[in-house]
């Protein structure tokens, strides 16, 4: 029994793109996750068993639309990439069939093969491709691999590594925050900063830990949200509570120390 | 008795003393006898064993680790003798980090420079006096002279750390909002 | 000659050796060995001695605990082979892998750093966008600066963590990327 259209499901080793048939009757398609038009010219390449430094252009061109023909039939949104591509090849292709000029016959040197800068560009990308594997195999083996625990010291988890990409994600974050805020204008009987304290710091003590993201996402508007905001930051100050991030942009955590 | 008496040594001592270590070590908190037992299918006596093994290990090759128990469980940590190099490296440990109160400050001031502290909450809503002394302490921002306004208030913008920190050569290297308009959305 | 020997061994190798099994535990990163050496007071040659037969001990006796070469420094570590059991303890799961865009586009900003989003798209053949942002979301890639060419474009080069989640002593670790030429065709 064939799966059903299987997407960006992806494994070096037991997930090999494949393109299962496709008579109009019976459409049975596997789609590969192919990572772009390099890599689906590369796969038809093999399928064919072609030498990549003479490439069937012909052949190769109509299996290619022949894929996307398949893809858009499936209503899978074609990425402009594979289009530009497809025109590559259509252009190649005619550029074939064209008669060598006559005066620069004899000269071979001076004769360029239309496909030679393809050619180039993938086995440029293979290398690439191979050097994905290579790093995919390796982060497999890390992931074997574990650090200690938390320790005494690291009791200031809260913080975090910034880099400069981080400084404008925080500034987007707090410029849209600002935005929201001014758009809020309309009133209603808002929960007060000294009683957002009491019901957080009731539940941390009934739970132990308490999830930002969960508190966060219950408060039904702005302000709320702000008091929320300003009563974790009063109950971490004053309260014996800490703060723990156990992974950079992961949930924070409020947790009674 | 209804106790089963599940038979599933499978482990020699040693490798189970390996596990046992290597569980001590990632574990968030002091872990019970108990709690490895059950992870590791094992007898709680084989892991007392096993851990009791690790701690004379430790103490005859004078590890600069131990194994102790506290609050009812087991903890890996530094021998008690060291902690004056202990605590003297932790102070050296050169520190870009920040905290997200002050990370927003910093990317307030550095893109809205030469900006003022009332700018400031204006556009984080929230109080930032703690975290810009924070960032005045760790070199990032500096003081830009008095904004011509009521109050003359103090404007600040970023320093040469900021840029050797950030791996900036200069403030135009700043990712722009154009930067990542294709990326973040 | 005018080296200064400043002889400044005040420590047994033993003693050295548990000192930097201490702080080599305590640190939250992988530590250098130059560190090491100016907290302790000690020749970088003898820090280096003192890991090496650490390293050595630890393999010897079998241990569940490795010390390890990554990103520059000395890192504490559970050996690989007892990844089952703790993975099963601290009840996670593998985490996502990237997807095969995000692989290559990683693979293109690390053989060809600092490089930019066109340069990308040159080699892949197709528009990273989405790629680069998981990669910068994950922290494995960093920006590095803008490129002085037509537009200022933002170039992009690995980061520490990329070494940290590949495992890489650093990137002269890395095969280089005409070895990949024998794989192909």
């Amino acid at each position: 029994m064939d799966q059903e259209v299987e997407q960006f499901t992806f494994d070096f080793y037991n997930e090999k793109a494949q393109i299962l048939g496709g008579s109009s009757e019976d459409l049975k398609i596997k789609l590969g996750d192919f990572a772009g038009p390099l890599d689906l010219l590369l796969f038809l390449i093999k399928q064919e068993q072609a030498n990549i430094f003479d490439i069937p252009i012909a052949r190769i061109t109509e299996k290619y639309l022949e894929y996307i023909r398949l893809m858009k039939r499936l209503d899978i949104a074609v990425a402009a990439d594979f289009l530009v591509m497809a025109a590559t090849l259509i252009e190649i292709k005619s550029k074939m069939l064209l008669p060598r000029d006559p005066k620069a016959e004899g000269e071979d040197d001076e004769f360029e093969d239309p496909r030679k800068e393809l050619v180039d560009r993938l086995l440029e990308y293979e290398k690439f491709k191979s050097a994905a594997g290579m790093l995919y195999e390796r982060s497999t083996i890390e992931q074997a691999i574990f650090t200690r625990g938390p320790i005494d010291s690291d009791d200031n988890n809260a913080e975090i590594n910034a880099t400069v990409f981080d400084i404008l994600t925080v500034f987007q974050k707090v410029v849209a925050r600002h935005k929201e805020d001014i758009k809020m204008e309309i009133e209603r009987e808002e929960i007060s900063l000294a009683d957002m304290i009491k019901n957080l710091t009731r539940r941390l003590h009934e739970q132990k830990e308490l999830s930002l993201l969960t508190v966060f996402e219950e408060m039904r508007s702005k302000r709320e949200l702000v008091t929320a905001f300003i009563a974790v930051l009063e109950i971490v100050r004053t309260e014996g509570v800490k703060l723990m991030q156990r992974k950079t942009f992961g949930d924070i955590v409020l947790k009674v120390s | 008795m209804e106790t089963e008496e599940s038979e599933k040594i499978h482990r020699s001592p040693v490798e189970l003393m390996a596990i046992v270590e290597a569980l001590i070590f990632v574990a968030e908190e002091p872990v019970t006898s108990k709690l490895l037992g059950e992870v590791l299918e094992e007898e709680k006596g084989a892991i007392d064993a096993a851990v009791e093994q690790l701690q004379q290990d430790y103490e005859a090759r004078d590890a600069g680790l131990q194994i102790r128990e506290i609050a009812g469980g087991w903890q890996m940590a530094t021998r008690t003798e060291l902690h004056e190099d202990v605590r003297k490296f932790l102070k050296t440990r050169p520190s870009a980090k920040l905290s997200l109160a002050s990370l927003e400050t910093l990317a307030v001031i550095a893109y809205k420079q030469p900006v003022t502290v009332p700018e400031i909450l204006e556009i984080r809503g929230v109080q930032s006096a703690s975290a810009i002394k924070t960032l005045l302490d760790k070199r990032l921002i500096i003081a830009r002279g008095r904004k011509e306004a009521v109050g003359r208030p103090m404007m600040y913008g970023t320093s040469k750390d900021f840029l050797l920190q950030f791996g900036l050569k200069d403030l135009s290297e700043l990712p722009s909002i154009e930067d990542f308009e294709d990326l973040v959305t």
